[in-house]
């Protein structure tokens, strides 16, 4: 029998979705019922009690966790989240309710071997509770306690070979869509980019030396599956620089019917007919394409690799095969002074290993930015505060009218002395010669 | 319990330590149909809502079944996962960003028993584990944060609105009949862990109380500068304040009507809450966000409901707010049109028409200077 | 002969386009000669003066004028911006050179008669120079002396029953397009509202009682002949409510090529044969017509009155019957803080004579601005600064989803205590009741 | 010259006063085919360049010749448009808002004649004094300031610019084949008198040297905190300085790399002068704004030319780019776009490209935080 009653969760078990309540009643019956003679290292109520203390808050309308505090693992800044619970003698199995995240590998694939380590190990240091995954694409393991860290970081290393993930004014875990393992859209190695740059900047993935939080995110194409425009200090999204492909075999097949449009992605529902200059061509958003006869005719030049004709055709048209990369800087949520979008800051790059000159520019950012940031500043704010041609400057970046969506409305711009002839050392009884007071 | 140990030694931390090592390769993990045909994929299509194949310039097929999750899962459940990748899918699986499952296997005929097995398997309470979907023109799973599960600074909980969300559109994530990808995400409070800002419809917890202020503990463990600067509205001072019991201590005093309840006061120091569980706290629901370049520009998304109450366990206002929203967007876009490009050629002020929704006060952007470009500089509005 | 020499200007003498040079040449050869024996009130040689020191600012590429000073007439605070040469040796005709400021009448019509007398008196008292007009709108007069001013003043008054402008943290004076006089599109009585307006506002016009400049001005249509939506603080613009009126006769004139479209406005180049989906239904900005066969339809309610359609085919369409204005606050340049365009803050209203409705905001808005505008503000940095719903509050107007182009993006609600239940007057004793430090 | 009295007392100033009587009814001055007509306009043609037909619901027709002017103009020049007026046109005649006059006849058999008369008139050094245009897709008159003719804070000269770019526009204004309206404009400093910030074309003389300090003046005639008030972007702070002959003054003094070169100090203090001919004061360009509602939102104009030297007397570099622009739009855009819906449409990046013109880092706003609006957030962009 439960340990508390739930009647409020309870209500969460009905309905199709896959009830969090139902899984975490699970792992409370697993545990009181230990068939398999786990030694559990923490309280083997934990998830009785977590379902106690979430049917406290369904009560009263108010988290019952506190502010973290600093735990960790020895040498690391970053990585395990203190929580603890402020009704510990009602729920003294949440008591110390740590998070700890693991860094996943890029694009989400597992092996079942090595995640049914993952679950042995947690199952026995921790509550066996998860996410998979964080926001920020981490394995979030939550709760522990504090004498576990380390042993669960010792385990994780020496048998997982497996890493902690970052939290704090760190670096933090980059991501990346999956990429060129299943996509036929992708333009550059958006994993090996994402476990590239992981693997170069663990230090500051777990030493925090940063004003803030950064994020490296990595989108194989513009559909963004990732969101790095959205979520990432620095964004890369795959391009290409040349023509689109186009079998125009297959572009009578969709004009035939033969094929569904779009993948198939709305066979839902009755659209009626696909009628190509409908769906693509008039909606393609600088108007470069055509039909000339039966063929498609695409002006490449004037293409922005928006990727709706793309999507929309995706047996017909392929990006093109010179590949490389966007990089957007600054994204970040609302907190505090509003949501920002990453810039443009390079409209193309290219993207293969071992991505020196990638890597050069971002070194040189985080150098600026550890020198000119405000504690609790994401770059994204310092570039608004010191602007967008100051970032350009120190990244040594040619100035690109790309980075613009539009040159400025202002007349208000900041000469500096030695661009103006003649200098600004001006004498005033030079001006009085001329103009009398 | 007896501790056991893992083998680290507490006297000497630096012995055999191994730090630094990243994550495993996700090349180990990769399925070899995967791996045989890395960056040589040609197109694929999806055969029906939750399946899709993708073909190789090599020929081979890969079938992938993506399913439905909590994000919030128990070991005892990956190891279901485990269990059935194991069976059908030569032991690989993958989640997704949205927190879905992805089944693979090589062969088309691998597709029906894989696709009956996963169906086949529900929660004791009758809830699915394994819903298959979240492909295409429809909602797949929502993006969402820890709520009261987890969080300190949850202004409402995360799993639970998920979920009651979820099983009213749970039809919409098992069919594609919507005019484009409908995104959604949940964050328990302002902070915005996840891509609320930037979601077709989002929903936001967040407080409408300034926080309270308890003065001895201030004086202990918060340093009063910090929590000063911590302010983005200059909303807070430093003051000495006398206690009942005639100790004098180090505080702050709140300027009540400058707090904007971001909460970022108490993030700095603990001393300072907000949460309120009567008629404070609760949601507001933001929506026309997208992350994708297709077509128009990323968007933000914008707060079309400006406060939805707390109403555990099954939130049934925010349930029927967004169900309103997601009916209006369904029956008024054209095909591909995502919802914040539907609302912007019809007009924001025809979309809250539609959707039956109130615009209040609240909704007219004062945050900062660049709130000016929110508001209407044009005659081109619709009566 | 001249009395300075000009090379340079003299080579703006050159061109086709009607030279300011020859003009004013013109006008100094007139005073030289005086055929009608002026008794010029200020220096012959003003227009020569003004040559030389032009000449001077040609070759040195710096002005030559000085700040103005405070002149003026008895009990006004504008309408005469002084001005001062700062080489009144060598040029002591224009050594004072003050600008007046005459208010024109609304709409810039004329009769020679009242032409004439303009002429005479500013011939007579001043230089003879004018712009017709200013870029605010007034008959401007250029160059008098101090003395001169109460003389015109009073002649301006006695014999031409006529003002002066404003000028200064005055009501600058209102303009307007030329509205019913000789325009099908104006929705409303533009030149009315102006004089209406005027009249009505005299005391701002020539005391200046507010924080800063303050400008009307009034467009009969969304075209926006007078840009009073990029140069009024209070911008009205005509609009309908109801339907387009449609001549489809006339419809089926322009698609048999009848009659030009635009009015003819194309007719310097060979565009092709009118396209009635190419020139009109496809540019819709709302997508809101169509053919039926030879029949256009319009779905008016989707209509957003961006009048191409009209503008297309003003023969065939006109605007609808239920006609008043939109209102839009705050429009400016850039300086200081970046240009504003007008902010709607009325969709529509009714707008007829006495324009009771209209002039019951506009003193709501002036006590406020008054009252709370900043010293050199403008009242569009005003609302910058207290926020849009601040100004509908205190304008006493409804909110309306038509004020905001989009809603607000971030979640920062400034919520007032007595909107929120239980209000704000919490305990901390009661808090720690339920969650423990 | 003797002083001639009004009648004005300047001993008893309000004796006889009139004031505050405002402008004469306009009603007084229309045509009698306007008066007679009144809100009973039915359409309008363009016959030809600078020639329009309107027709009244009662049948009447009003036809109008625009012409252009410099705007600066001697009573000698309004006597001669009187005479004209009186010849043609029963005594009326109209200015328009951008400085052309209009000659209105009630009959058609009347406009040549009138064409006649208005094209015949030169000045003696060979300018049209009337040109006719003005209307349709064409090039109309520039609206500008005062310049060097008349104004203290001017960076550059206005009639002598507008002049020298109309000569060489001159038949865009007398014809129609552009593909919309292309309106001008120009401001002699960034204060903007005219609407340069919303026109297809601006141009704006600017300064790019920091203030002179004159200390002496400054502390005899200028108010210290208004001068330090006054600047935008703090770079004015007080100071006390000696002067050469020993004197101690209030001062300020200036931290040139923050300037931005607006003159608002200036304006409010004489003794901290800009202007600077010896290579500092020029002009930018600015294009792609426009007010009217039709079909997009009304727009601000863009800088794209960061710095044309004051050229006097023709501005040659001035004119040469004005041209490259005009040529760009004339051969790029569609039928009835105006100039920055051409450029949001090829994009920003394609704009520099047709019309040669350079983008430079001074071409990214960096003022304020909207600044970030204009950055590019999204990869649609073209190569």
């Amino acid at each position: 029998m439960a340990k508390h009653k739930t009647p409020l969760l309870d209500e969460l078990e009905k309905g199709p979705w896959p009830s969090f309540v139902s899984d975490i009643k699970r792992e409370a019956e697993s545990r009181t019922k230990n068939a398999n003679n786990v030694e559990y290292q923490i309280p083997v109520d934990v998830c009785e009690d977590l379902l106690g203390v979430l049917e406290l808050s369904y009560t009263d309308g108010e988290t019952h966790w506190k502010h973290g505090g600093i735990v960790g693992v020895f040498g690391y800044g970053g990585g395990v989240i203190g929580r603890y619970c402020d009704q510990p003698e009602q729920f003294p199995g949440v008591a110390h309710f740590h998070t700890v995240r693991v860094n996943q590998p890029s694009g989400f694939y597992y092996s079942t071997d090595f995640l049914k380590q993952l679950c042995d190990l947690w199952e026995f240091r921790g509550s066996g509770l998860t996410n998979m995954h964080g926001s920020t694409g981490d394995i979030v393991w939550l709760g522990t306690t504090t004498p576990q860290l380390e042993e669960i970081f010792y385990e994780l290393t020496h048998k997982l070979d497996t890493d902690l993930g970052g939290s704090g004014s760190n670096l933090r875990t980059p991501a990346s869509c999956l990429g060129m393992s299943r996509c036929q859209y992708s333009c550059i190695d958006a994993q090996d980019l994402c476990h590239d740059l992981t693997i170069e900047y663990q230090d500051f993935l777990h030493r925090p030396a940063f004003p803030y939080k950064f994020k490296f995110k990595v989108d194989g194409c513009p559909n963004g599956c990732v969101a790095s425009i959205a979520r990432s200090d620095l964004s890369f999204i795959g391009l290409w620089k040349d023509n689109i492909r186009i079998d125009q075999e297959a572009v009578k097949a969709y004009i035939g019917g033969e094929i569904k449009p779009n993948a198939g992605a709305h066979s839902g529902r009755d659209w009626g007919k696909f009628d190509i200059n409908k769906e693509v061509i008039d909606l393609c958003p600088t108007n470069c394409m055509w039909m000339e006869g039966n063929t498609l005719k695409i002006n490449d030049k004037e293409c922005n690799h928006c990727m709706h004709c793309i999507n929309a055709l995706p047996r017909a048209l392929r990006i093109g095969e010179e590949t490389g990369c966007a990089m957007l800087l600054g994204a970040k949520a609302p907190i505090l002074d509003g949501a920002q979008m990453g810039t443009l800051i390079v409209p193309f790059i290219k993207c293969e290993a071992p991505y020196t000159e990638i890597k050069d520019l971002i070194e040189k950012l985080f150098e600026f930015w550890m020198e000119e940031g405000k504690n609790r500043e994401r770059v994204g704010e310092t570039m608004k505060r010191v602007g967008l041609y100051k970032i350009l400057q120190v990244m040594e970046l040619e100035v690109d009218a790309r980075v613009v969506q539009e040159p400025r409305t202002n007349p208000y711009i900041f000469w500096k002395e030695e661009e103006v002839p003649g200098g600004w050392d001006r004498q005033i009884e030079d001006y009085r010669s001329r103009h009398k007071m | 319990m007896a501790f056991i140990s893992s083998g680290y030694d507490p006297k000497q931390p630096m012995k055999n330590r191994i730090t630094d090592i990243g994550p495993k390769h996700f090349k180990d993990f990769l399925p070899p149909v995967l791996k045989n045909n890395y960056g040589k994929w040609l197109y694929h299509e999806i055969l029906e809502p939750g399946i899709l194949m993708h073909k190789a310039e090599s020929g081979d097929e890969v079938y992938t079944i993506r399913v439905g999750s909590p994000r919030l899962m128990g070991v005892q459940t990956i190891r279901e996962i485990c269990e059935i990748a194991d069976k059908h899918c030569g032991g690989h699986v993958r989640w997704t960003t949205r927190h879905n499952v992805e089944f693979m296997v090589d062969n088309k005929d691998k597709v029906g028993p894989l696709k009956e097995d996963l169906l086949s398997r529900k929660h004791d309470a009758g809830s699915y584990k394994f819903p298959i979907g979240g492909t295409g023109a429809g909602v797949t799973n929502i993006i969402h944060t820890q709520g009261w599960v987890h969080c300190h600074t949850a202004a409402s909980d995360a799993s639970g609105t998920v979920k009651a969300v979820m099983d009213d559109l749970f039809e919409e994530f098992t069919s594609m009949r919507l005019p484009a990808p409908l995104r959604l995400s949940m964050a328990c409070c302002v902070n915005m862990c996840g891509a609320v800002h930037c979601s077709d419809i989002g929903f936001v917890g967040y407080h409408r109380k300034p926080p309270i202020v308890d003065h001895f503990t201030l004086d202990n463990i918060c340093e009063v500068p910090l929590a000063v600067a911590a302010c983005p509205t200059a909303a807070i001072r430093p003051t000495k304040v006398d206690l009942p019991d005639g100790t004098k201590v180090n505080s702050v005093a709140i300027k009540n009507e400058r707090c904007m309840f971001c909460g970022n006061c108490y993030t700095m120091c603990p001393a300072l809450p907000l949460s309120d569980g009567k008629g404070g706290d609760g949601l507001i629901i933001m929506v026309g966000g997208k992350v994708s370049n297709r077509r128009s520009n990323p968007k933000f998304s914008k707060v079309v409901v400006d406060f939805v109450p707390n109403e555990p366990p099954r939130w049934p206002t925010l349930v029927k707010k967004v169900h309103q929203i997601v009916e209006a967007y369904s029956s008024g876009a054209r095909k591909y049109e995502r919802l914040g490009e539907w609302a912007e050629r019809i007009g924001w002020e025809r979309f809250f028409e539609v959707c039956d929704l109130e615009f209040t006060w609240h909704l007219i952007d004062d945050f900062r200077d660049p709130a000016y470009e929110t508001w209407r500089q044009t005659t081109n509005f619709k009566f």
